[in-house]
């Protein structure tokens, strides 16, 4: 099942704003099955990196290819359609609409209903339950019929993760999912991510900070610094190497320690 | 390097344009008639960047974009009636000096009374939309209405003739091509605004002030200035230059109705989406081009001249989605 | 649990400020009713006007256009009815573009217009039979859909406030070309034509008045009008409680989201301006019917889009029924707010200004004042507000 | 410690909403006087948000904000920055149209420059006078934050917010805006500084605050917690060697 071309690649993914460089040539393949932590500080480029990955941004230079196939000059919606699948950073959803309406949504892109416009939505039997099935899967069926402003912070985190897991995506990207969270509402969403992963043919990218769920569920660790890639591999090794212990934690970040990741 | 030459080119093509234009239209026109038409449309791009400059400076920095604006150029007309009216033994005599007295005292007044109604406009109905541009829309749309009713209250439903002042209405010639003596008195009197425009935004601390807060409202803020009190000035600038025009289209049209502003504003707009919107070089710009094209066209083809503007419109958004000099967004 | 999803979330005071549209059928409330499914649920795609009281008010407005000729007989009673169903379909259709997908556009009266003309061109070219009458809607309905789709692709991934713009530039230019076109329009004097026989005013359906009302062309073409608005408008409770519907709301509420899931958000607004515009054309058929006549004044010009703009502010956006609303409280001011205002205008007949500003003509003062409160003070409009109201 | 005189900022439990979502639970903080304090915290904790309230950018929904003993939460940002607060944003907020000169003059309020206040600043930031007519359009990232700070302290101020300054910046100039903020806190200026890069938060703090989800979970000195790698990986999940 699981091919040897990657699930997705970056080439030499490079984007300015204005005179600066926010991702900087990142070259990186993600296997199928695989999830891989994309870690580094603030201001690394992490989300720029997605953004260009989910078709957001657009890149300056390089390319972007899924199974191999090049979907560079793709915009998002058509990203999505081919299965890369974003959840965000910062709480992005319908604010008035139901919260059962925010994932209905997302089944529906996925059933591929897209112009009909003669049928009665909240009649579809297979769109409603399929809906509720993905809320119950964040434990948020209680809330089904309230507008998803109305939902508490950690709340709204998970629906956001309901809305990525019914889009189905063959590529998941999760950008920092417990943040905001409380801790014991974390669980939930590490189980979620855990069993994506075990299912074996999905391919997930994370960006997280907290070392302890990274080691917990990421194969591979990429990280990221001034926009630039200066570590890839195990996650002992990456954070073994004193180079990225510098780097991450900022003890000693002197020239020569990150001059390999800059030209 | 090939690249750079056309970046460079990209970036200097928007100013290419209007030269373009009035040279390619040398050898189509005639010089004669291209002389004239060509003070024509330069008149005209003046009178109406009056209009669109406030316009476009209000919109910059407040993100409001007033669809009442056409009621600040209604006023202005009106407004110019009255003012005539007991300056008529200055305007009939043939006296230049008296003409214009007139004529500038009618154009003080005009600047004065929709400033003021821009002042209270701000606070009354302004004040509640800024960062809801559907409710913006739709809010000064029926301000529009309402002042537009009020000004035919006021002044009555007839069109009322404003004929120019006695020395003003004949042409001169410029070698063998005629031009109207008032098209010079206004292209006088929009170059003055350009230049004070200008000048107060370059030189001035207010300018500065203005010019920063086109880029990032908050910031100015931030450096402790209360952009609210610099809002209500850019506010009551904008509509009193609205009036201004009012009055220079109005005299120009000779006849004032109480539609005047909307006709103009669907110039006003085709130019601020030609410049792009919120930028006052590229609404100067638009405005002569916009005045250009009606002259030549309606010279060229008669029946075109009204479309003209709008197809001029479409090829520009074919070619830059956003104008030709769009501003950064927000 | 029913009940308790029946009441609609409140909407913190601030916020309803700056989102006009309040939540709509895509709230659970339309959800558990459907649950209900009787054929009028089907009917309205469980998205009835409210609960109860509301339910019954509408079913009135209903039932007094149902037998408005025999209620309300009389030339100008019948004109007025007329007039309000077919706004009703100029202002639904409106709405599916500004209050369900949060796009201002001022060329609606253009398409209300190129719909009148098909219907009149080929009319007034001597052709009276019905081929005419569906040849032209179809083909005004037709050029409206392509035009508006043409404008969406070009100009609708821009901003609302550019967008907007443009259409108002475009419609100026429709009515300059309505204005100027003479051998086709019949430029600013419009064209005159006579409808088909049994639409005519001197055609009878039955010998005798029944109970009490002479079954003419009038009539008939009054029932014409009601059944085709009727449909229509059901066609469009239809489309916002549709899949698609609830793509546009979901587009009103976050574009960027909707991308992300794998919507394209210009398809999806083109996609609705162009269906918009083939209703306008369609409500501007029915328009040319009635009125024996069609002008630039009569079908293309600005001040009907002041009006359309009142009567969906008024009813309420976003909500379908508001549009029923607005288009019966306006349409109704137009021509009975003349005479409250010429009656206050007789009583203060000394007082110079006063009389001006009560002078039957300045009725559109009025209405414009009453917009301008209910845009700062009832964003929601007055359908909007009873069915929201606790 | 807690000594209301010490205190030249204080915030009591304040709540912050934008627009319909709730970011800030009740925020409690103290910025001591001709102190350094740091603020850190995951992103998405608060910090930036706590800074604009502090600014009057976003209006707190509940609690109290007191600058110098004095309520500043309902106040307009023009007012607030009137009482000596500066602040440098996350994006630098810099106009870039407008030349390093008239960025500068901008934060005298217009009124010209005081010789030595402006040697000052060119002293700290050298390469700013190469670009003095320059559009600030034009600069480096790096040139740019030091504009952003150097327009901070144009004027004497009695208080700094500073968000993530060293936030994309190459090591060089990391070590040149901290030895430019290391200068200011040497002249006992106050401020508060939001950081993710520890090493700049060490030699930087004397207090420090920790946010997460809206609140803050920690506060005390910046020594204590640079030497408790434990309480570090707690709060901040950042060490890289800890581990379960």
């Amino acid at each position: 099942m699981i091919e040897d071309v990657p699930a997705l690649s970056t080439r030499d993914l490079t984007i300015h704003f204005g005179g600066q460089v926010a991702v900087n040539g990142v070259t990186c393949a993600f296997r199928q099955g695989t999830l891989t932590a994309i870690v580094g500080p603030n201001g690394a480029g992490k989300t720029t990196y997605f953004n260009l990955i989910s078709g957001q941004l657009r890149p300056s230079d390089g390319s972007v290819q899924l199974f191999g196939e090049d979907i560079t000059r793709l915009g998002a919606p058509q990203r999505a359609r081919l299965g890369v699948g974003r959840a965000f950073q910062l709480t992005n959803l319908f604010p008035n609409l139901t919260v059962l309406e925010n994932v209905r949504l997302a089944v529906q892109s996925v059933a591929r209903i897209r112009f009909d416009f003669l049928s009665v939505a909240g009649r579809n039997a297979q769109l409603r339950d399929e809906a509720h099935y993905w809320l119950d899967r964040v434990k948020l069926s209680s809330r089904a019929g309230l507008p998803a402003a109305a939902l508490a912070h950690g709340d709204q985190r998970k629906l956001e993760v309901a809305i990525l897991l019914a889009l189905k995506p063959r590529v998941f990207m999760f950008d920092e999912p417990t943040a905001g969270m409380s801790l014991d509402e974390v669980p939930t969403i590490l189980d979620l991510i855990d069993e994506i992963k075990l299912q074996g043919d999905k391919t997930v990218l994370l960006v997280e900070h907290r070392m302890d769920v990274i080691k917990r569920l990421s194969d591979r660790i990429v990280v990221l610094q001034d926009g630039a890639m200066i570590a890839d591999g195990p996650p002992a090794e990456v954070v073994a190497s004193p180079a990225v212990q510098q780097a991450y934690l900022g003890m000693q970040r002197v020239a020569e320690t990150t001059a390999r990741g800059r030209p | 390097m090939s690249k750079q030459w056309l970046d460079r080119l990209r970036r200097a093509a928007p100013y290419a344009v209007t030269p373009l234009l009035v040279v390619a239209a040398l050898p189509a026109i005639g010089p004669a008639p291209w002389v004239t038409l060509t003070v024509a449309g330069l008149t005209m791009g003046m009178m109406l960047f009056l209009v669109a400059s406030g316009l476009t400076l209000i919109f910059g920095l407040m993100e409001v974009l007033n669809f009442a604006h056409a009621a600040f150029v209604t006023l202005g007309a009106y407004v110019t009636i009255s003012v005539l009216r007991p300056l008529a033994g200055w305007t009939a005599q043939p006296s230049l000096v008296l003409n214009l007295a007139a004529l500038l005292i009618a154009l003080a007044a005009a600047a004065a009374a929709s400033g003021t109604l821009g002042f209270v406009f701000e606070r009354v109905i302004i004040r509640q939309v800024y960062g809801a541009p559907l409710r913006q829309i739709l809010i000064t749309i029926g301000a529009l209405t309402v002042i537009e009713q009020l000004v035919i209250v006021l002044w009555g439903a007839e069109a009322i003739p404003l004929p120019k002042p006695a020395s003003l209405r004949g042409s001169v010639f410029l070698g063998t091509s005629s031009i109207e003596t008032y098209r010079l008195f206004a292209l006088f009197v929009g170059l003055a605004v350009a230049v004070a425009m200008h000048l107060v935004l370059t030189r001035t601390r207010i300018g500065l002030v203005v010019r920063a807060g086109v880029e990032d409202r908050e910031m100015v803020q931030a450096l402790g200035y209360r952009i609210r009190r610099v809002f209500v000035g850019v506010f009551v600038a904008g509509t009193a230059l609205a009036g201004m025009g009012g009055m220079m289209w109005g005299q120009y049209q000779t006849l004032v109705t109480s539609q005047i502003g909307d006709g103009m504003i669907i110039l006003v707009f085709i130019i601020l989406i030609i410049g792009g919107l919120g930028s006052v070089g590229g609404c100067f710009i638009g405005a002569i081009l916009v005045g250009l094209t009606s002259n030549y066209v309606g010279f060229l083809a008669p029946k075109l001249a009204l479309g003209s503007n709008i197809l001029l419109m479409a090829l520009i958004l074919l070619w830059r989605p956003r104008g030709l000099f769009p501003i950064a967004e927000h | 649990m029913g009940s308790g999803l029946q009441q609609s979330p409140a909407i913190p005071a601030a916020e309803a400020a700056t989102t006009p549209a309040p939540p709509t059928a895509a709230s659970a409330a339309g959800e558990s009713r459907a649950r209900v499914r009787s054929w009028w649920s089907w009917i309205l795609s469980d998205d009835p006007p409210g609960r109860l009281l509301l339910n019954a008010i509408m079913l009135l407005i209903f039932a007094a256009f149902l037998f408005a000729p025999f209620l309300f007989p009389g030339t100008k009673a019948l004109g007025v009815a007329s007039r309000i169903c077919i706004f009703v379909i100029l202002v639904a259709s409106y709405d599916l573009m500004l209050g369900y997908t949060g796009i201002v556009s001022f060329a609606h009266t253009m398409f209300f217009g190129i719909g009148a003309y098909g219907v009149a061109i080929l009319l007034a070219s001597g052709w009276t039979g019905w081929g005419a009458v569906i040849l032209g809607a179809a083909a005004g309905a037709a050029v409206s859909l392509v035009l508006a789709a043409a404008i969406g692709l070009l100009s609708l991934r821009l901003r609302t406030i550019f967008f907007s713009m443009i259409t108002l530039a475009v419609a100026s230019f429709a009515q300059i070309v309505a204005e100027q076109w003479r051998s086709l329009t019949g430029g600013e004097d419009g064209l005159t034509f006579s409808v088909p026989a049994i639409l005519k005013p001197g055609f009878r359906l039955f010998a005798e008045p029944v109970l009490g009302v002479t079954v003419n062309g009038r009539v008939i073409t009054y029932y014409l009008t009601f059944a085709v608005s009727l449909v229509l408008f059901l066609f469009m409770v239809r489309i916002v409680n549709s899949p698609f519907g609830r793509v546009l709301q979901a587009i009103r509420e976050n574009e960027f989201r909707v991308e992300a899931m794998g919507y394209r958000v210009v398809a999806y607004r083109t996609m609705v301006s162009a269906l918009s515009a083939a209703m306008a054309a369609f409500a501007g058929a029915l328009m040319a019917l009635v009125l024996g006549y069609n002008g630039p004044d009569a079908t293309l010009s600005f001040s009907l889009m002041i009006d359309i703009l009142l009567m969906i502010v008024i009813g309420g956006m976003g909500t379908m029924y508001g549009a029923i609303v607005g288009a019966i409280l306006v349409v109704l001011a137009e021509y009975y707010l003349q005479n409250v205002l010429g009656a206050i205008n007789g009583a203060v007949a000394g007082a110079p200004l006063l009389s001006a500003l009560f002078h039957p003509d300045r009725w559109l003062l009025w209405l414009g004042i009453l917009f301008v409160l209910i845009v700062t003070f009832f964003p929601q409009g007055l359908f909007g507000w009873l069915r929201h109201r606790r | 410690m807690t000594n209301g005189d010490q205190a030249l900022l204080r915030l009591d439990g304040v709540h912050t909403d934008i627009g319909r979502y709730q970011i800030l639970y009740g925020v409690d903080l103290l910025v001591r006087r001709g102190q350094v304090t740091m603020l850190l915290g995951r992103n998405g904790a608060g910090k930036t948000t706590t800074l604009r309230t502090i600014m009057g950018l976003w209006k707190p929904r509940q609690g109290g904000i007191a600058f110098d003993g004095r309520s500043i939460g309902g106040m307009d940002t023009p007012e607030i920055a009137r009482l000596g607060i500066a602040y440098v944003p996350e994006n630098m907020g810099i106009f870039g149209k407008l030349t390093v000169r008239e960025n500068m003059l901008l934060a005298t309020g217009g009124q010209g420059f005081v010789e030595e206040q402006l040697d000052r600043v060119l002293a700290f930031f050298p390469a700013l006078k190469l670009k003095w007519d320059s559009p600030a359009g034009s600069l480096s990232g790096g040139q740019k934050q030091m504009l952003a700070v150097g327009r901070a302290i144009i004027e004497p101020r009695r208080l700094l917010l500073v968000d993530e300054p060293t936030k994309g910046l190459s090591p060089a100039m990391v070590d040149q805006l901290v030895a430019a903020l290391l200068g200011l806190k040497s002249e006992h200026t106050t401020i508060l500084l939001v950081e993710q890069n520890f090493r700049v938060a060490l030699a930087m703090g004397d207090d420090v605050a920790v946010m997460d989800q809206g609140r803050i979970v920690h506060s005390g000195s910046m020594a204590a917690l640079g030497a408790d790698e434990r309480l570090q990986q707690h709060l901040l999940g950042l060490s890289m060697a800890a581990g379960t």
